[in-house]
Order: C-alpha cells, then structure tokens, then sequence
C-alpha cells in the first residue's frame, strides 16, 4: 500500500462531498420539476470519480458518459455554471444547449459527458493518443460503466489503445447494472475486468467505496501511461443509490431495498470520514466544516443558476460550426 | 379508418403497441421481443409493460447494451425462420446498428438473390420535446427511408400504431416503427381485435380545398390545431398523414396536390435532406402543372436538437409554424 | 476555376490527395493520418502512396479494423488540437461508424455550447462500377448532409480534389471528402502549390441557355458527354457542380435555373431521398416562377447495387440517361 | 486425442480438395479477367472450414466473411451454382446479384459470406438463438478472421451469445494478417483466442493447418453447444497463400517469400494425404482420383458457368423486397 499523505486524504474528502452535494441538490430541484431532461446521479460512487481524479493533474483529460456531473465536480467542475446548465440557463457550460448529458469543460481537460454509452471511450483513445503525439506528458482517462463495456465502440477503444500502446486508463464503474437489467443478464462474467487481457493491458480490481483504494490504483495507472508503458484497465466495484435517473427508486423492484441498505452501509465518505478520524486527520468538526462550505458554494449556484437568464431563441443556430475567417459561410 | 365489427376502447399509444405485440404474441409462437430493459422493466417508455410477465424469458429478451448486436439478432433469427421484433431504445441510436440495418438487414435479400426472408420489426423511439438533448431527440426516418430494403412506419397516433404494427410484424421484410416520445400518453378509440392499415397507404386525416398539409408523425395533430384556426378564416385544409414512409404513397399526395394546387409538407426531422424534400420532388414531379405556389417546407433548423426549453421550443415545428407556412401558400 | 501563378502539371486524382496531404503535412505538424492500411501500404486505392516513407509511423497511422475508434480517435486528436485525417475505406463503412460520425463529431461542438473546435477530416471511397456489390459500392452523402454539424465534399476531378482537400484540412469542422472510385485514375492540369477552393461554392463546369444540369461528382464527366451530345442538336447545357454538398450552395444552383428555365438533377446514389431530392426542393423554392417544366431527377434505382456487370451498368446512371432527361424536360 | 474414422479423414480431405481446386480455378479464371469485382482466395486455409463444417450437420448454419467461399465448398456448396455466381450469371447462388462476397446458400445453412468485416458474427447469434428458442437442436457456427476480432460487432456478438448462453461456436481463422498490415500491428496480444475469457467461454488454440486437429476441437465444441452448455471459440492459426485479393502478393512487400514458404511446407492438403497414406487409408492412386474427380467437377462447374446467360435488366429491381400476399406494394 502506498503512503497516503493528510493533504490527499483532504482532497479525496473534499471531492466527494462536493459531487454528493452537487448531485443531492440536483435531485431537490428535480423533484421541484426545476431541472429539464434526464437526470443521473452519481450518488454512492462519488469514490470514484474523486479517487481517479486526484490521480491526475488539471491539463490530464478525462473521458465521461450519461452519469457525468460527479466526474467533472471531480476534475474541479464550477457549481455555478453546472447548475446552470442543468437548469438550461445561457450561462451554463454549454450555454443551455447539452444539459446533463453533454455537460463539458475542456480548461479542465473534461472532454464531455456523453448520451451514447461507450461513445465516450474512443474520443478519450484520441486525446490520449494527442498526448502521445505531442510527447506532453499529459494521460487521458476514459470513465465508463459495467453495461458500457457490451457495446462495440468500447471494444474497438480498448483494442486500439492497447494496439497503439497508448498514455490512457480505462475506468470501469461497475455498478452491477445498466439502466433496470443487472449485469448476471448481460454478461458471463462476474468481474468486467477480465476483458483487459483480451486487449493485453493488466486489470486490476478495487474497492469503489474506497476512494484511497481508486486513488492508489489509479497512481500506478496513471504513473504507468505517463511513463510510456501502455494502459491500464481498472475496475471499481461501486453501486449507485438511486435509480437509474431521477432520485426515486420507482417502478419495478429490480433492485431490494436490502441491497440498497448493504451498500448504503460501505458508504465511500462516511466509510473516508471514520478513517480520517481515527488517523486524527480530521475532526467532526473540521468535516462539518467542508460540508457547510460545500453547501454554501452549491446554494450560490444553485441562487446563481435560478438568477440566469435563458439563453435566446438566436442561439439555436450558432454554435453548429466553427465560423472560419473568410471562409464561404 | 377502415373499422372492423369489433369492440373499440379508448387506448393509448403505449397500449397501442404492448397490448398489440401481446395479441400478436399470443397467436404466433415465432414472435418473440428482445432489447435493453424491455423484459420485467417493460421498457423504458413502457411500450413492453405486461409482456415478460405473460410471455417469461423465452419470448422477452433482456439483451446487453448492445445496438448492433441486437439488431443482429433480429437478423439471424428472422432469416432463419422467426419473426422478431427487437427494439432500439432511442431512435439516435440507430445510429449505433446502422450497419446491421442498411447493410446486413436491408441488403440481405438481395444480396442472395432473392433467397431469404426477413420478418424483422424493429421498433424504437424517435422526436424531441422533452428536453433530451442532441443525442436522444433526433428524427432520422430520411436516413432509413433512403436505403433499399426498409420500410418505415411513422404512426401519427394510437389507431394507426396498431394497424401499422400488426403489418409490420406480420410483412416478410424489415420495417422500422417509429414511435414518438410526445403521442405515448395520447389515445383515441382503437379496437380490441387485430387489424392491418396495409403498407404504403397514406391517410386523408381531413378533407379541404385550399391547401393540401403532408403531415408527419406528431406533426398531424399540430396540422390539425393549425388548420382548425385556418378554418375561422375560411380556409379550409386538407391532411394527409403518409403512415408510412416507405414505400411512400405518392398517388394519394399527388392527387390531393393535384385538388388542391397549394402545399405545406412537415415534419420534425432536420429539414435540409429531410424526408420532406423527397415529397417536395416527387409532388413537383406528379403535379407540377398543378401548382399554384413552391411547396413550403417546415422542418428542424439546421442545428443539432438543444437542451434548453428555451431553445428546445423553438426548433420543433408546431401548428403556428404551419398556420405560417398555409397563410404564406395562400398569399393571405 | 481560381488559377495560381505556379507551375501546373497534369495530376491524377490519386495524386491529387497523397500529393496534397504530404504538402499539408510538411507545413503542419499537428496534421496526421490514420486509417486502415494507410501506412507502409499505401492505402487500398493508393490514395496514401508515400506518406509513411515520408513521415514515418507517429504520422502515418495504421489503425485496427475498427471504425468506430478511427473515427473517435480523430475526434479525440481534434478536440485536444491536433488536425487528423482518417480514413474509412469504403464509404459503405461509414454507415458501421455511423454514431461517432453524426452523434459524437457532428455534435460536439454544439452540445458543448460551442466550446470545442473540431479540425477533422475524414475521407472515404465511394461509388458503383467496379462490380464491387451491395456493400462495397454505395453512395451515401445524403445521409451525411442531414446531420447538422459536418460538412460534406464530392470532388468530381483532380483539380477540385486538391482544392477542397485543402480547404477540409485546414477547417475547424469535420468534413467528409469523398473519393470516387472510377475518378481515382483520371488526371487533369492541377498546380503544384497548394490552393485552397472554399467550401459551399458550387463551380459553372459549362456555361449553356437550355437547361442545367447539376451533377455531382462523376456524374459531371457523365453529363459533359452527353452536352456534348446535344450540341450536335443545339441544345445548350449548362453544367453546375456543387462540389462541396454540405453547405450547398443554394445561389448558384438557383442563378442558373433562373436562366435556363430547365433543370436535370443527377448523382450515383439512390434517387429516393438523394441530395436530389433536396436540390430539387431548393430550386424550386427559389426559382418556382422561372421553371417550365418539372425538374428532372436521375439517381440510382430503389435497390442495393447489383454485382454483376450486366446489372451494374444499368444501375448507375450515365451520360445517356441524362441526354434523355434533358430531352425531356426540353420536350425534345 | 479423439478416435477419428477413416470416412472422417476421407471427408475432409475431400472437403479440403474442393475448396483449394475450386479457389485455383476461380484464381485463373481472375487472371483471364473473366471473374468480375473482388476475389478474396481461401487458399492455405482450407483446414480450417473442412475441419469446422465437417463438424457440424447439414442442418446446422454457419454465417462467412469477404473470404467466403471455401466455407460455402466446405459445407456442401454446388460448385456450378458458386462459379456462375462470381462471373455474374443468372443461374448462380445469388442470380448474379452478390458475386464473390455475398455468395450463400440458405438450403445448407450457409447465411451469407460478407462483405462487412465481422458482420456476420451477430447474424450467427441470431441464428443459435433461433435455433435454441425452438429446441431444434441446431448449432450455429461464426467463421471470422483476426482481424474482425477488433470490430466493434464481433464483440457484441461474443458477449451476448456467452450472456445468453447460446448453441454456437466461435471460429477465428487467424491468418496474422487483415488485408496487408500484419497483426502484431493492430493487436497488443498474441493469441486471439485470449478474448475468450472476456466474454465468460473457453476459448482453445489449434493448428489451422491440421484438418483433424481442427475437426476435433471443432466437435468438442459443437458437443457443448448442443448440450445446451453454451458458446466456445476456437483459434485456428493459419494462413493465406495468396494475396489479400486476387492472385498475386503484389505491391508492397508485406510478407517475406521466406514467410510464405514456411507455411506451404506445412500444406494442410499435403499434411493430410501423407497421414493418410501413413495409416494406410488413402495411397496416392485414391488421393490422385479425388483430385481428378474434383477437377471433373470444376471444369463442369466452369463450364456451366460460362454457358449461362447474364442476368436480364429487369431482375435489377426485384428481390428487393419479399412480395407480400394482397399487400399494397
Ligand atoms: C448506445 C446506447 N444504448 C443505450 C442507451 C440507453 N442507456 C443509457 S444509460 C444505460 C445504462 C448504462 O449502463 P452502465 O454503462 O453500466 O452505466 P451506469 O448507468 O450503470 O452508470 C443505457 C442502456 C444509450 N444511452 N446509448
Ligand atoms: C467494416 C469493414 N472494415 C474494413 C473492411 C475492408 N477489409 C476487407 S477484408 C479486411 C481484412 C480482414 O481481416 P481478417 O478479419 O483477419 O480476415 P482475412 O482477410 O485475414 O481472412 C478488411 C480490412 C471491410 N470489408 N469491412
Ligand atoms: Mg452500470
Ligand atoms: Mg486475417
């Protein structure tokens, strides 16, 4: 086990309580009908999106999917312009155009969330392979699901980064579902990470409740890509506390309540805060202290959010292009 | 509306299309349904709720995220003797499986010069309104329309969606049926029994004699709100609801032009190459000499589909851009 | 034709790219290419001829049977800087990459709020006549001109090839550049320096009274012919290629059927739902008053492509159908 | 080592015979530039698709690649229908209409060579899944190259065959190369049959130059199939003598003469009949008869082919569609 220093413990708390804060607050305005559209909240697996991106630094890019808010929170996301954008406000990232699903900042190497599932994992083989080209140091890593890796454009990434041997990770957050179908229907296989040797990168599995374990997995990973040495494939073993969207765990029970319960035990920060403790890294106290000024920063954005104006009917056709200069249209 | 001698229930589109696939279901063991969460989930528009229940495993498949091997699968099975009817959750996502559609499915018969056969339904949903953004929003039916060998349905409400789909389950060739996300919750009176609207009819939703409205999907119903306004002016429109796609049934939109001298096509998809441009030639084509204006087209804007409401509003067509479109044919 | 003062040579279309991309990637080292077969190959119509001798392997990629990452890893080089050129090699194939194209590097930039610049380009090898069959064969540009987002380009010589490669190459949106396959051999005066034609401008290839023929790619050599043809008869064509199909270019295209009055529209790929059907639409929006007959639309009939000769010549249109088009719309 | 018959050994190496004189006379008919379009020879690999078909029933389906027609000649295909059809004439399998690369032949269970790398993989899970849905006791078979194994399809397919635990077999006829860049390039493992385990099924080597050892593998793998026990695949390591089209190893030297020299030493044909001869089973006069027979059959094939008529213009626009009863349209 590598030497964890207190200032990285801090930091993997203090991502994870924002993404849960984030993502909680998004579900209240849900459940208010403020936010349009699908909603999919990373609540329950905040361990991995902070653990993989403490691993990497603010120019290293990340890939994202449909389930995205927790990965750019944890690349450093701005609560003001996510909530905007999830409110559909002009002053979002994306100007109200991509919403939850499209949400996006590439200052901080975010290279999108994504509405196709696995479509994300090529786009990351290609920053990577930007990186590679320009010998920048920089490493890509592509967030995916379990249910992701069935779907061919996952295959074809995952084959051709290890092919053109590239500075890449591949994430896996194995949630054990895709959308209300459990994954003993969609795979034979138990652990996702067996696939990796059938594109030869090693596989390793790791706690996705522990974000101390995400985040030594992913420092040898990243370590490997940026030395040149090839990918990586990580699977995290992770659950998501609501439904596949919005905050209910309505409908068909596809999932018990006592699964739920189990995993809600094994929670990533309460499970972060008690060990922090216990290593007098951080008090009651001092964790009541970043809760409260996470939740200062998200009632701002969430005030910044409901006091953005909507974005004007011109807008609808720009953006589409890049206009040249002196270009025919 | 050809109406059978049977019961007839006030049913929505999603009864429309589970209910039906059910009685279908029950009177031909070689159909059987597969895709992502329609099996005890019953789909994420609930179009196959009931279906697992009745039918169990064998018959309602649960796949993996998957498109093209869905579609695969669809394939396979229907060339090799069974009617399939497997589902492609958003309609963007034919896009994923569009080689398995326009070059395994589509070609696959002629490829072997004639030999097969290719019972396979292909059922997905399709339009924009609910906020879902670029890539679960689109209407691509001009992509499908396109390649030799499909056949497209587009059902504009729940009747429709049941005669449709019964031909399309029971026709020996590849069709894809357009669901709409907007006409799920909608009804109208629809039979208990099963009938067929056969392939390639259109529909004359309302006779009129100053305008003729080719109308698409959902679009019929905001060319009916448009031209009930029209009527306060005194104008009065005719609708012809194409139901299907491909074949397209010109003769009927051609002679509805060829009455009425003025015409108004729309549909939701992107308009530049939409599938209003193919009937703009074709009704140039038929009635040219008939025309007393340039076919007005309303379609999408040229720009992926937005998320904001704000914006969303503006890029789905609606009776004011038709009422629009009518008033400037007419010159009035 | 926009002439430069350098040295001109006869160049074929093949050259015509390999040629190009090499003085592009000498400029610019942010310009790579990546594809199947592109490196020590050459590519499977030579098209990529020298490049890997020239700049190696971190420049000439050869990539794994896999067109989905082809086109992801362009967009993923593009959003992060670089200015790739990938390859799918047939235009068929672009139908199995089909969500990266139109979901994902069509979209982004959009979704994005228009945060991301996306400089790539993809080429591809499209057309009929080489007995190559139902997937090896087809013309899908349509297809691509529906999606918002991409931009699309169809040179019908050498001359244009290098000219509108240039200008994809050095754009900040993906474009498609498509190859055709008969094409890849014919030569024709092409400076040696590099030139740019802009995109959305469409090209008087011959000036006439009678009727205009707007022909896209090969089909502009087809339709020479048969102007030639007629002017044995004193019919004058006038012959337009849009060259580039997304954006098109709408004010050319409508000038000139202002003028002639007649319009035969003529492309390789399947007529129902081909960018005819489009141009068809455009013109007659724009120039309803001045036609006086209906536009004559010449495209491929409602089949997949044929393999053998003896079907394939009559699938693909030619000179002699477009002699009788313009016959017909003539009225002689 | 499995009891294998002499009937057995007789049968495939007919099996082999028919494909290699089929593939040599289609080869010259393409030097007289009497074969339209593209010709994609199986030679060098014949093992490979006697081994498998030989193993299976004429009920069972399997589906082919670009490279298709020894797997139609091995699984029974009429060589006079198969030769018409790639000089285009009326009376072929596909009346002219597929050609070389869409040659098939339903009655056998042959669904179709393709002309979409790993294309047909999904297709042959539609037909185990048919097969299994009506208990019919069918196992579908997947011919597919090496370089398939990277298309986003072949995985998709793998998965959800293993996911629903379908009568089918996975045959990858590792040749080391796809079209002209060699396998080493495109793929970061060795062994393509280390997929396998990705998708939760054995997965076994054989030498692809050995009928036998591929008929065994293959028969073992058809066992478990129909016994309900799910997919298998098989990696037959083999290789093409000709070019990747055509006759030549034209253009660019992607493989050695040395390479290719060392792979004719170990001609399956010749491997097999000097066995044979070994056991007593065939002497030369037999194996020297066989090949007389075959090359009886071809020139009737060529023959046959060159005396039919090319298909009419009309048959242009039919069999599009399947013509419906009292449809409209
Ligand atoms: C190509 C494609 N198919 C289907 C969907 C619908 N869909 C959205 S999320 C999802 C489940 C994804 O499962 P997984 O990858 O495990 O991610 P999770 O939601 O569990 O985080 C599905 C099927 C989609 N968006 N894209
Ligand atoms: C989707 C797709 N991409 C590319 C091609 C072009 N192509 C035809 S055969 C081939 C190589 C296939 O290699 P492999 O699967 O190993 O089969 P082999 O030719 O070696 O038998 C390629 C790239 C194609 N037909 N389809
Ligand atoms: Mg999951
Ligand atoms: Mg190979």
């Amino acid at each position: 086990m590598m030497d964890i220093s207190d200032d990285v413990l801090r930091d993997l708390h203090r991502r994870m309580v924002r993404i849960r804060q984030f993502e909680e607050g998004a579900g209240k305005l849900a459940e208010q009908a403020k936010l349009p559209g699908f909603l999919h909240l990373y609540v329950g697996e905040e361990a991995v999106a902070a653990g993989a991106c403490a691993a990497l630094t603010d120019e290293d890019q990340i890939t994202s999917t449909h389930r995205g808010h927790g990965h750019l929170v944890a690349k450093g996301g701005d609560f003001r312009r996510m909530m905007a954008e999830l409110m559909g406000r002009a002053t979002g990232y994306c100007k109200g155009k991509g919403g939850s699903m499209h949400i996006s900042d590439l200052s901080l190497g975010m290279l999108g969330a994504n509405g196709i599932v696995g479509a994300g994992t090529p786009i990351a083989v290609g920053a990577a392979f930007a990186n590679r080209y320009r010998d920048n140091g920089k490493v890509a890593l592509a967030f995916f699901g379990d249910g992701a890796t069935n779907i061919g454009a996952f295959h074809e990434a995952a084959n051709m980064a290890c092919a053109l041997h590239l500075p890449i990770v591949f994430m896996c957050e194995n949630n054990g579902y895709g959308e209300f179908t459990p994954r003993e229907k969609t795979m034979a296989i138990t652990d996702v990470v067996d696939r990796a040797a059938g594109y030869g990168m090693p596989g390793v599995i790791v706690d996705g409740m522990d974000a101390v374990a995400v985040y030594e997995a992913a420092v040898e990973a990243v370590a490997r890509a940026r030395a040149g040495d090839g990918p990586t494939m990580i699977e995290a073993k992770t659950y998501r506390y609501y439904n596949h969207h919005g905050v209910q765990n309505m409908g068909v029970q596809y999932r018990t309540d006592d699964e739920i319960e189990a995993w809600k035990k094994r929670d990533p920060i309460s499970g972060l805060e008690a060990r922090m403790a216990e290593l007098g890294v951080m008090s009651a106290d001092d964790a009541t202290a970043v809760w409260a000024e996470v939740e200062a920063e998200l009632g701002d954005a969430v005030q910044f959010a409901e006091d953005s104006p909507f974005p004007e009917p011109e807008a609808l056709l720009s953006d589409v292009y890049t206009v040249m200069e002196g270009a025919a249209r | 509306m050809t109406a059978t001698e049977t019961a007839v229930g006030e049913k929505s589109y999603v009864e429309a299309v589970s209910g039906t696939i059910a009685q279908l279901m029950r009177e031909d063991d070689d159909i059987f349904v597969a895709g992502e969460d329609v099996g005890a989930f019953g789909g994420v528009f609930s179009t196959f709720l009931g279906l697992h229940a009745e039918f169990g495993d064998r018959r309602v498949v649960d796949t993996p995220i998957s498109e093209q091997a869905i579609v695969g699968l669809g394939i396979g099975a229907a060339v090799t003797g069974l009617r399939p009817i497997v589902d492609l959750m958003f309609m963007d996502f034919v896009l994923v499986a569009m080689d398995q559609l326009a070059n395994q499915a589509a070609k696959l018969k002629y490829m072997f010069g004639g030999e097969a056969t290719m019972p396979l339904t292909i059922t997905t949903t399709g339009g924009a309104g609910l906020s879902a953004a670029a890539q679960h929003s689109q209407s691509l039916e001009a992509i499908l329309c396109h390649i030799p060998g499909l056949k497209v349905v587009f059902p504009s409400n729940a009747y429709d969606m049941k005669g449709l789909l019964v031909s399309c389950v029971r026709e020996d060739n590849p069709t894809v049926v357009v669901k709409n996300k907007l006409l799920l919750g909608t009804s109208c009176p629809v039979p208990d029994d099963l009938y067929a609207i056969p392939l390639g009819v259109a529909d004359v939703v309302k006779e009129g004699r100053d305008v003729t409205i080719v109308a698409v999907g959902r679009m019929v119903n905001e060319a009916l709100v448009a031209a009930e306004k029209l009527a306060a002016d005194g104008i009065e429109c005719e609708i012809v609801d194409p139901r299907t796609l491909q074949p397209f049934d010109t003769d009927t939109v051609v002679a509805s032009a060829k009455k009425t001298n003025r015409i108004v096509v729309v549909h939701e998809a992107v308009q530049f190459g939409g599938i209003g441009a193919e009937m703009t030639a074709q009704i140039t084509e038929g009635a040219f000499d008939y025309l007393d204006a340039p076919i007005h087209r309303i379609g999408a804007p040229f720009a992926p589909v937005p998320f904001s409401p704000a914006l969303e509003q503006h890029y789905v067509p609606n009776a004011a851009k038709i009422e629009a479109g009518v008033r400037q044919v007419l010159g009035r």
